[in-house]
Protein backbone atom coordinates (compact mmCIF):
# COMPACT_ATOMS: atom_id res chain seq x y z
CA UNK A 1 0.00 0.00 0.00
CA UNK A 2 3.20 2.54 0.67
CA UNK A 3 3.88 2.23 -3.31
CA UNK A 4 0.00 3.77 -4.10
CA UNK A 5 0.72 7.18 -1.19
CA UNK A 6 4.25 7.51 -4.14
CA UNK A 7 2.24 7.63 -6.81
CA UNK A 8 -0.31 10.17 -5.94
CA UNK A 9 -3.13 10.04 -9.12
CA UNK A 10 -6.01 11.68 -7.80
CA UNK A 11 -5.67 15.92 -8.27
CA UNK A 12 -8.63 18.00 -7.31
CA UNK A 13 -9.94 19.98 -10.14
CA UNK A 14 -8.21 20.35 -13.75
CA UNK A 15 -5.25 18.54 -14.89
CA UNK A 16 -3.25 22.49 -16.13
CA UNK A 17 -1.39 22.25 -19.20
CA UNK A 18 1.64 23.95 -17.09
CA UNK A 19 1.39 20.56 -14.67
CA UNK A 20 1.86 18.27 -17.70
CA UNK A 21 5.08 20.42 -19.04
CA UNK A 22 6.49 20.26 -15.53
CA UNK A 23 5.71 16.23 -16.16
CA UNK A 24 7.65 15.99 -19.21
CA UNK A 25 10.52 18.51 -17.86
CA UNK A 26 10.63 16.03 -15.20
CA UNK A 27 12.08 13.71 -17.27
CA UNK A 28 15.09 15.45 -19.12
CA UNK A 29 17.58 14.14 -17.27
CA UNK A 30 16.22 10.37 -17.92
CA UNK A 31 18.25 9.77 -21.00
CA UNK A 32 17.54 6.25 -21.53
CA UNK A 33 14.23 7.44 -22.63
CA UNK A 34 13.93 7.45 -26.25
CA UNK A 35 9.62 8.06 -26.46
CA UNK A 36 7.03 9.14 -24.16
CA UNK A 37 3.33 8.64 -25.02
CA UNK A 38 0.68 11.20 -23.08
CA UNK A 39 -3.06 10.54 -23.16
CA UNK A 40 -5.17 13.42 -21.86
CA UNK A 41 -8.88 13.19 -21.57
CA UNK A 42 -10.51 16.67 -21.83
CA UNK A 43 -14.07 17.45 -21.10
CA UNK A 44 -16.40 18.00 -24.23
CA UNK A 45 -19.48 20.10 -24.00
CA UNK A 46 -21.87 17.11 -25.26
CA UNK A 47 -25.35 17.92 -26.26
CA UNK A 48 -28.46 16.71 -24.78
CA UNK A 49 -31.26 18.17 -26.24
CA UNK A 50 -30.97 22.18 -25.97
CA UNK A 51 -29.06 21.65 -23.49
CA UNK A 52 -24.87 21.23 -23.38
CA UNK A 53 -22.18 19.91 -20.96
CA UNK A 54 -20.66 22.83 -19.16
CA UNK A 55 -19.00 21.04 -16.51
CA UNK A 56 -17.91 17.32 -15.42
CA UNK A 57 -17.69 16.34 -11.66
CA UNK A 58 -15.85 13.50 -10.80
CA UNK A 59 -16.29 11.20 -7.51
CA UNK A 60 -14.88 7.85 -6.83
CA UNK A 61 -14.74 5.40 -4.28
CA UNK A 62 -11.49 6.40 -3.29
CA UNK A 63 -9.46 3.50 -1.80
CA UNK A 64 -10.68 1.10 -3.78
CA UNK A 65 -9.97 2.80 -7.00
CA UNK A 66 -6.54 3.88 -5.58
CA UNK A 67 -5.80 0.09 -4.97
CA UNK A 68 -7.01 -0.17 -8.90
CA UNK A 69 -4.58 2.55 -10.25
CA UNK A 70 -1.94 0.43 -8.43
CA UNK A 71 -3.01 -2.79 -9.95
CA UNK A 72 -3.13 -1.31 -13.33
CA UNK A 73 0.56 0.38 -13.02
CA UNK A 74 2.40 -2.69 -11.49
CA UNK A 75 0.62 -5.03 -14.39
CA UNK A 76 1.53 -2.43 -17.03
CA UNK A 77 5.33 -2.39 -15.35
CA UNK A 78 5.03 -6.28 -15.46
CA UNK A 79 4.12 -6.13 -19.60
CA UNK A 80 5.84 -3.35 -20.85
CA UNK A 81 9.55 -2.31 -20.24
CA UNK A 82 8.73 1.18 -19.44
CA UNK A 83 10.98 3.65 -17.47
CA UNK A 84 7.89 6.34 -15.99
CA UNK A 85 4.58 6.05 -16.34
CA UNK A 86 2.13 8.84 -14.25
CA UNK A 87 -1.65 8.89 -14.17
CA UNK A 88 -3.44 12.21 -13.22
CA UNK A 89 -7.17 11.68 -12.39
CA UNK A 90 -9.11 15.28 -11.50
CA UNK A 91 -11.86 14.55 -9.07
CA UNK A 92 -14.38 17.20 -8.63
CA UNK A 93 -15.00 19.95 -11.19
CA UNK A 94 -13.72 19.87 -14.73
CA UNK A 95 -14.79 22.07 -16.67
CA UNK A 96 -15.13 21.71 -20.73
CA UNK A 97 -12.83 22.49 -22.63
CA UNK A 98 -9.86 21.25 -19.26
CA UNK A 99 -8.26 17.79 -18.91
CA UNK A 100 -9.16 15.97 -16.55
CA UNK A 101 -7.13 12.88 -17.16
CA UNK A 102 -3.50 12.40 -18.11
CA UNK A 103 -1.48 8.97 -18.90
CA UNK A 104 2.33 9.32 -19.61
CA UNK A 105 4.16 6.52 -20.11
CA UNK A 106 8.30 6.31 -21.30
CA UNK A 107 10.38 3.48 -22.86
CA UNK A 108 13.82 3.23 -24.39
CA UNK A 109 11.52 2.35 -28.25
CA UNK A 110 8.16 3.97 -29.10
CA UNK A 111 6.14 0.90 -29.29
CA UNK A 112 6.27 0.29 -25.40
CA UNK A 113 5.26 3.56 -24.56
CA UNK A 114 2.08 3.80 -27.14
CA UNK A 115 1.15 0.58 -26.60
CA UNK A 116 1.22 0.97 -22.74
CA UNK A 117 -0.54 4.14 -22.78
CA UNK A 118 -3.26 2.81 -24.68
CA UNK A 119 -3.57 -0.31 -22.41
CA UNK A 120 -3.58 1.44 -19.38
CA UNK A 121 -6.16 4.56 -20.90
CA UNK A 122 -8.82 1.35 -21.19
CA UNK A 123 -8.19 -0.53 -18.57
CA UNK A 124 -9.09 3.10 -16.09
CA UNK A 125 -12.10 3.71 -17.92
CA UNK A 126 -13.40 -0.02 -17.35
CA UNK A 127 -11.99 -0.77 -14.16
CA UNK A 128 -11.51 2.39 -11.83
CA UNK A 129 -14.37 3.55 -9.78
CA UNK A 130 -14.50 6.59 -10.74
CA UNK A 131 -18.04 8.48 -11.67
CA UNK A 132 -18.58 11.71 -14.11
CA UNK A 133 -21.92 13.98 -13.33
CA UNK A 134 -22.34 15.91 -16.49
CA UNK A 135 -23.36 19.36 -15.45
CA UNK A 136 -25.57 21.54 -18.12
CA UNK A 137 -25.45 24.40 -18.70
CA UNK A 138 -28.90 25.26 -17.12
CA UNK A 139 -27.41 23.32 -14.23
CA UNK A 140 -29.02 19.88 -14.99
CA UNK A 141 -27.33 17.27 -14.18
CA UNK A 142 -26.89 13.23 -15.91
CA UNK A 143 -24.83 10.99 -14.90
CA UNK A 144 -21.92 10.10 -17.87
CA UNK A 145 -21.93 7.18 -19.84
CA UNK A 146 -18.70 5.74 -21.05
CA UNK A 147 -17.92 4.36 -24.04
CA UNK B 1 -23.35 -8.58 12.73
CA UNK B 2 -23.36 -4.94 10.79
CA UNK B 3 -22.60 -4.63 7.29
CA UNK B 4 -21.58 -0.97 5.61
CA UNK B 5 -23.14 0.02 2.34
CA UNK B 6 -21.26 2.66 0.22
CA UNK B 7 -23.82 4.31 -2.54
CA UNK B 8 -22.29 5.85 -5.43
CA UNK B 9 -23.17 7.73 -8.53
CA UNK B 10 -26.66 7.29 -9.64
CA UNK B 11 -27.22 4.99 -6.89
CA UNK B 12 -26.59 7.22 -4.36
CA UNK B 13 -28.94 9.41 -5.99
CA UNK B 14 -31.55 7.01 -5.17
CA UNK B 15 -30.74 5.75 -1.81
CA UNK B 16 -30.03 9.62 -0.76
CA UNK B 17 -27.07 9.28 1.10
CA UNK B 18 -23.40 7.58 0.60
CA UNK B 19 -23.30 5.43 3.55
CA UNK B 20 -25.96 3.11 5.02
CA UNK B 21 -25.68 0.25 7.90
CA UNK B 22 -27.11 -2.44 7.29
CA UNK B 23 -28.21 -5.32 10.54
CA UNK B 24 -28.33 -8.87 10.42
CA UNK B 25 -27.85 -9.93 6.62
CA UNK B 26 -25.21 -12.93 6.12
CA UNK B 27 -24.82 -12.43 2.12
CA UNK B 28 -24.72 -10.41 -1.05
CA UNK B 29 -28.18 -11.86 -1.60
CA UNK B 30 -29.85 -10.97 1.46
CA UNK B 31 -28.61 -7.09 1.48
CA UNK B 32 -29.17 -6.27 -1.97
CA UNK B 33 -32.99 -7.74 -0.98
CA UNK B 34 -33.04 -5.96 2.30
CA UNK B 35 -31.68 -2.76 0.26
CA UNK B 36 -34.55 -3.42 -2.79
CA UNK B 37 -37.58 -2.92 -0.35
CA UNK B 38 -36.15 0.55 1.11
CA UNK B 39 -35.27 1.18 -2.64
CA UNK B 40 -37.12 -0.23 -5.34
CA UNK B 41 -35.36 1.15 -7.64
CA UNK B 42 -32.56 -0.74 -7.33
CA UNK B 43 -34.53 -3.46 -8.98
CA UNK B 44 -33.13 -2.26 -12.47
CA UNK B 45 -29.61 -3.87 -10.91
CA UNK B 46 -27.70 -1.85 -12.72
CA UNK B 47 -25.04 -1.99 -10.71
CA UNK B 48 -21.54 -3.96 -9.25
CA UNK B 49 -21.25 -5.22 -6.07
CA UNK B 50 -17.40 -5.05 -4.43
CA UNK B 51 -17.02 -6.29 -0.72
CA UNK B 52 -13.91 -4.88 0.89
CA UNK B 53 -13.10 -3.45 -2.07
CA UNK B 54 -13.12 -6.51 -4.69
CA UNK B 55 -16.02 -7.03 -6.96
CA UNK B 56 -18.12 -10.18 -6.78
CA UNK B 57 -20.17 -12.03 -9.10
CA UNK B 58 -21.86 -14.08 -7.42
CA UNK B 59 -23.65 -14.41 -3.97
CA UNK B 60 -21.38 -14.16 -1.19
CA UNK B 61 -21.21 -14.52 2.67
CA UNK B 62 -20.48 -11.44 4.82
CA UNK B 63 -19.00 -11.18 7.94
CA UNK B 64 -19.29 -8.14 10.58
CA UNK B 65 -18.17 -5.15 9.54
CA UNK B 66 -17.75 -5.73 6.13
CA UNK B 67 -18.12 -2.76 3.99
CA UNK B 68 -20.07 -3.47 0.61
CA UNK B 69 -19.79 -1.27 -2.85
CA UNK B 70 -22.53 -0.55 -4.55
CA UNK B 71 -20.88 0.54 -8.18
CA UNK B 72 -22.89 1.97 -11.10
CA UNK B 73 -21.40 1.73 -14.75
CA UNK B 74 -17.82 3.48 -14.11
CA UNK B 75 -17.67 6.79 -16.19
CA UNK B 76 -13.75 8.01 -15.18
CA UNK B 77 -11.72 9.80 -17.67
CA UNK C 1 1.50 24.26 -50.99
CA UNK C 2 0.07 27.54 -49.12
CA UNK C 3 -1.19 24.88 -46.58
CA UNK C 4 2.05 23.30 -45.96
CA UNK C 5 3.07 27.01 -45.01
CA UNK C 6 0.33 27.36 -42.57
CA UNK C 7 1.41 24.41 -40.87
CA UNK C 8 5.21 24.59 -39.88
CA UNK C 9 6.52 21.65 -38.85
CA UNK C 10 10.26 22.13 -38.24
CA UNK C 11 11.76 23.96 -35.27
CA UNK C 12 14.93 25.08 -34.78
CA UNK C 13 16.65 22.88 -31.43
CA UNK C 14 14.97 20.52 -29.25
CA UNK C 15 10.78 21.24 -28.69
CA UNK C 16 10.59 22.34 -25.45
CA UNK C 17 7.84 21.47 -22.43
CA UNK C 18 6.30 25.01 -22.53
CA UNK C 19 5.59 25.24 -25.88
CA UNK C 20 4.19 21.56 -25.59
CA UNK C 21 2.49 23.20 -22.46
CA UNK C 22 1.04 26.29 -24.97
CA UNK C 23 0.37 24.01 -27.45
CA UNK C 24 -2.05 21.65 -24.92
CA UNK C 25 -3.74 24.77 -23.69
CA UNK C 26 -4.45 26.69 -27.52
CA UNK C 27 -7.27 23.51 -26.93
CA UNK C 28 -9.18 24.49 -24.59
CA UNK C 29 -11.76 26.23 -26.60
CA UNK C 30 -12.20 23.60 -28.60
CA UNK C 31 -15.11 22.20 -27.17
CA UNK C 32 -15.82 19.02 -28.90
CA UNK C 33 -12.39 17.26 -28.28
CA UNK C 34 -12.78 14.49 -25.96
CA UNK C 35 -9.21 13.22 -26.11
CA UNK C 36 -5.64 14.10 -27.14
CA UNK C 37 -2.89 11.60 -27.69
CA UNK C 38 0.49 12.82 -28.19
CA UNK C 39 3.84 11.43 -29.00
CA UNK C 40 7.32 12.78 -27.82
CA UNK C 41 10.89 11.55 -29.19
CA UNK C 42 13.63 12.09 -26.70
CA UNK C 43 17.41 12.11 -27.72
CA UNK C 44 18.89 8.92 -25.65
CA UNK C 45 22.56 8.93 -24.98
CA UNK C 46 22.54 5.54 -27.16
CA UNK C 47 26.05 3.73 -26.25
CA UNK C 48 28.89 3.02 -28.18
CA UNK C 49 31.79 1.41 -26.87
CA UNK C 50 32.73 3.65 -24.62
CA UNK C 51 31.14 6.77 -26.15
CA UNK C 52 28.10 7.69 -25.76
CA UNK C 53 25.52 10.23 -27.40
CA UNK C 54 25.58 13.56 -26.55
CA UNK C 55 23.68 15.18 -28.83
CA UNK C 56 22.26 14.30 -32.24
CA UNK C 57 21.92 17.17 -34.82
CA UNK C 58 19.24 16.68 -37.39
CA UNK C 59 18.97 17.76 -41.60
CA UNK C 60 16.89 17.48 -43.85
CA UNK C 61 15.87 17.85 -47.72
CA UNK C 62 13.38 20.41 -46.47
CA UNK C 63 11.11 20.96 -49.33
CA UNK C 64 10.59 17.20 -50.02
CA UNK C 65 10.36 16.65 -46.13
CA UNK C 66 7.04 19.70 -45.96
CA UNK C 67 6.06 17.77 -48.92
CA UNK C 68 6.20 14.30 -47.38
CA UNK C 69 4.67 15.89 -43.94
CA UNK C 70 1.54 17.80 -45.73
CA UNK C 71 0.81 14.35 -47.71
CA UNK C 72 1.05 12.80 -43.63
CA UNK C 73 -1.30 15.39 -42.50
CA UNK C 74 -3.44 15.29 -45.46
CA UNK C 75 -3.49 11.07 -45.04
CA UNK C 76 -4.61 10.78 -41.51
CA UNK C 77 -7.43 13.48 -41.50
CA UNK C 78 -8.67 11.53 -44.49
CA UNK C 79 -8.50 8.03 -42.47
CA UNK C 80 -9.42 9.44 -39.25
CA UNK C 81 -11.98 11.67 -37.78
CA UNK C 82 -9.55 14.02 -36.38
CA UNK C 83 -9.86 17.73 -35.21
CA UNK C 84 -6.73 18.60 -34.85
CA UNK C 85 -3.19 17.46 -35.92
CA UNK C 86 -0.08 19.07 -34.68
CA UNK C 87 3.41 17.91 -35.80
CA UNK C 88 6.87 19.54 -35.09
CA UNK C 89 10.39 18.38 -35.54
CA UNK C 90 13.82 19.90 -34.85
CA UNK C 91 16.50 20.65 -37.05
CA UNK C 92 19.95 21.23 -35.76
CA UNK C 93 21.29 20.23 -32.34
CA UNK C 94 18.94 18.57 -29.95
CA UNK C 95 21.09 17.40 -26.87
CA UNK C 96 20.34 13.76 -24.87
CA UNK C 97 17.40 14.46 -22.55
CA UNK C 98 15.54 17.19 -25.29
CA UNK C 99 12.85 16.38 -27.54
CA UNK C 100 13.27 16.38 -31.11
CA UNK C 101 9.61 15.48 -32.32
CA UNK C 102 5.78 15.94 -30.87
CA UNK C 103 3.41 14.51 -32.80
CA UNK C 104 -0.56 15.86 -31.58
CA UNK C 105 -3.99 14.11 -32.37
CA UNK C 106 -6.85 15.58 -31.02
CA UNK C 107 -10.37 14.04 -31.35
CA UNK C 108 -13.96 12.97 -29.90
CA UNK C 109 -13.13 9.68 -29.05
CA UNK C 110 -9.90 8.64 -27.85
CA UNK C 111 -8.95 5.64 -30.76
CA UNK C 112 -9.21 8.16 -33.39
CA UNK C 113 -6.34 10.17 -31.53
CA UNK C 114 -4.32 7.29 -30.24
CA UNK C 115 -4.41 5.13 -33.71
CA UNK C 116 -3.57 8.38 -35.68
CA UNK C 117 -1.13 9.82 -33.49
CA UNK C 118 0.94 6.33 -34.00
CA UNK C 119 0.57 5.45 -37.79
CA UNK C 120 1.76 9.34 -38.14
CA UNK C 121 4.61 8.67 -36.28
CA UNK C 122 5.65 5.40 -37.67
CA UNK C 123 4.96 7.12 -41.27
CA UNK C 124 7.58 10.24 -40.30
CA UNK C 125 10.26 7.85 -38.94
CA UNK C 126 9.99 5.74 -43.04
CA UNK C 127 9.11 8.57 -45.01
CA UNK C 128 10.33 11.48 -44.02
CA UNK C 129 13.97 12.92 -45.50
CA UNK C 130 15.53 13.58 -42.47
CA UNK C 131 19.07 12.60 -41.14
CA UNK C 132 20.08 12.57 -37.44
CA UNK C 133 23.85 12.38 -37.51
CA UNK C 134 24.53 11.39 -33.16
CA UNK C 135 27.20 13.00 -31.52
CA UNK C 136 29.44 11.49 -28.85
CA UNK C 137 30.93 13.07 -25.75
CA UNK C 138 34.54 13.01 -27.27
CA UNK C 139 32.77 14.74 -30.46
CA UNK C 140 32.97 11.65 -32.88
CA UNK C 141 30.09 11.42 -35.41
CA UNK C 142 27.78 8.23 -36.37
CA UNK C 143 24.79 8.51 -38.65
CA UNK C 144 21.71 7.14 -36.58
CA UNK C 145 19.75 4.12 -37.62
CA UNK C 146 16.28 3.93 -36.80
CA UNK C 147 14.55 0.56 -36.39
CA UNK D 1 21.16 19.24 -70.35
CA UNK D 2 22.07 20.20 -66.29
CA UNK D 3 20.86 17.76 -63.77
CA UNK D 4 21.36 19.25 -60.09
CA UNK D 5 22.23 16.23 -58.17
CA UNK D 6 21.38 16.93 -54.13
CA UNK D 7 23.12 14.58 -51.44
CA UNK D 8 22.37 14.46 -47.74
CA UNK D 9 23.86 12.22 -44.50
CA UNK D 10 25.99 9.72 -45.37
CA UNK D 11 26.13 10.59 -48.64
CA UNK D 12 27.11 14.23 -49.22
CA UNK D 13 30.00 12.76 -46.28
CA UNK D 14 31.19 10.58 -49.38
CA UNK D 15 30.48 13.25 -52.06
CA UNK D 16 32.22 15.95 -50.13
CA UNK D 17 29.43 18.26 -50.86
CA UNK D 18 25.59 18.80 -50.61
CA UNK D 19 25.27 20.16 -54.42
CA UNK D 20 26.70 19.25 -57.48
CA UNK D 21 25.90 19.69 -60.94
CA UNK D 22 26.21 16.78 -63.28
CA UNK D 23 26.10 17.00 -67.19
CA UNK D 24 24.76 14.87 -70.05
CA UNK D 25 23.23 12.54 -68.49
CA UNK D 26 19.86 11.10 -69.25
CA UNK D 27 18.49 8.99 -66.95
CA UNK D 28 19.11 7.79 -63.47
CA UNK D 29 21.04 5.18 -64.27
CA UNK D 30 23.31 6.78 -66.04
CA UNK D 31 23.67 9.66 -63.16
CA UNK D 32 24.70 7.06 -60.79
CA UNK D 33 27.38 5.66 -63.09
CA UNK D 34 28.77 8.86 -63.43
CA UNK D 35 28.74 9.47 -59.98
CA UNK D 36 30.31 5.95 -58.83
CA UNK D 37 32.94 6.91 -60.96
CA UNK D 38 34.48 9.92 -58.89
CA UNK D 39 32.97 8.16 -55.54
CA UNK D 40 33.23 4.83 -55.88
CA UNK D 41 31.66 4.41 -52.04
CA UNK D 42 28.65 5.01 -53.61
CA UNK D 43 28.98 1.69 -55.18
CA UNK D 44 27.16 -0.10 -52.07
CA UNK D 45 23.82 1.92 -53.01
CA UNK D 46 22.90 1.89 -49.81
CA UNK D 47 20.35 5.30 -50.41
CA UNK D 48 17.44 6.17 -52.42
CA UNK D 49 16.87 8.18 -55.07
CA UNK D 50 14.43 11.17 -55.74
CA UNK D 51 13.77 13.18 -58.89
CA UNK D 52 12.42 16.45 -58.15
CA UNK D 53 11.17 14.97 -54.47
CA UNK D 54 9.57 11.68 -55.77
CA UNK D 55 11.27 8.74 -55.00
CA UNK D 56 11.67 6.36 -57.81
CA UNK D 57 11.97 2.92 -57.34
CA UNK D 58 13.79 2.12 -60.99
CA UNK D 59 15.77 3.52 -63.65
CA UNK D 60 14.46 6.79 -64.99
CA UNK D 61 14.26 9.35 -67.85
CA UNK D 62 16.26 12.78 -67.19
CA UNK D 63 15.59 16.16 -67.98
CA UNK D 64 17.20 19.56 -68.13
CA UNK D 65 17.46 21.36 -64.75
CA UNK D 66 15.37 17.82 -63.24
CA UNK D 67 16.66 17.57 -58.76
CA UNK D 68 18.10 14.40 -58.13
CA UNK D 69 18.78 13.84 -54.48
CA UNK D 70 20.49 10.76 -52.92
CA UNK D 71 18.70 9.98 -49.84
CA UNK D 72 20.77 7.61 -47.19
CA UNK D 73 18.25 5.81 -44.49
CA UNK D 74 16.21 8.10 -42.89
CA UNK D 75 16.51 8.68 -39.02
CA UNK D 76 14.14 11.39 -38.53
CA UNK D 77 11.95 11.52 -35.41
Amino acid sequence: MKSEKKHKVFVEGPVSPSFIAESIEKHNKKFSIGAHSIFLGQVRNDKHGEQEVAAIEYTSYREMAEEKFHEIREDAFKKFPLICMHIYHSLGVVKAGEISLMVFTSSVHRKDAMDACEEIVERIKKEVPVWGKEIFSNENTRWKINN
Amino acid sequence: MKINVLAFGQIADITGKSELEIFQVNSTGELTQVLEKTYPQLKSGNFLIAVNKKIIQKNTELHNEDTVALLPPFSGG
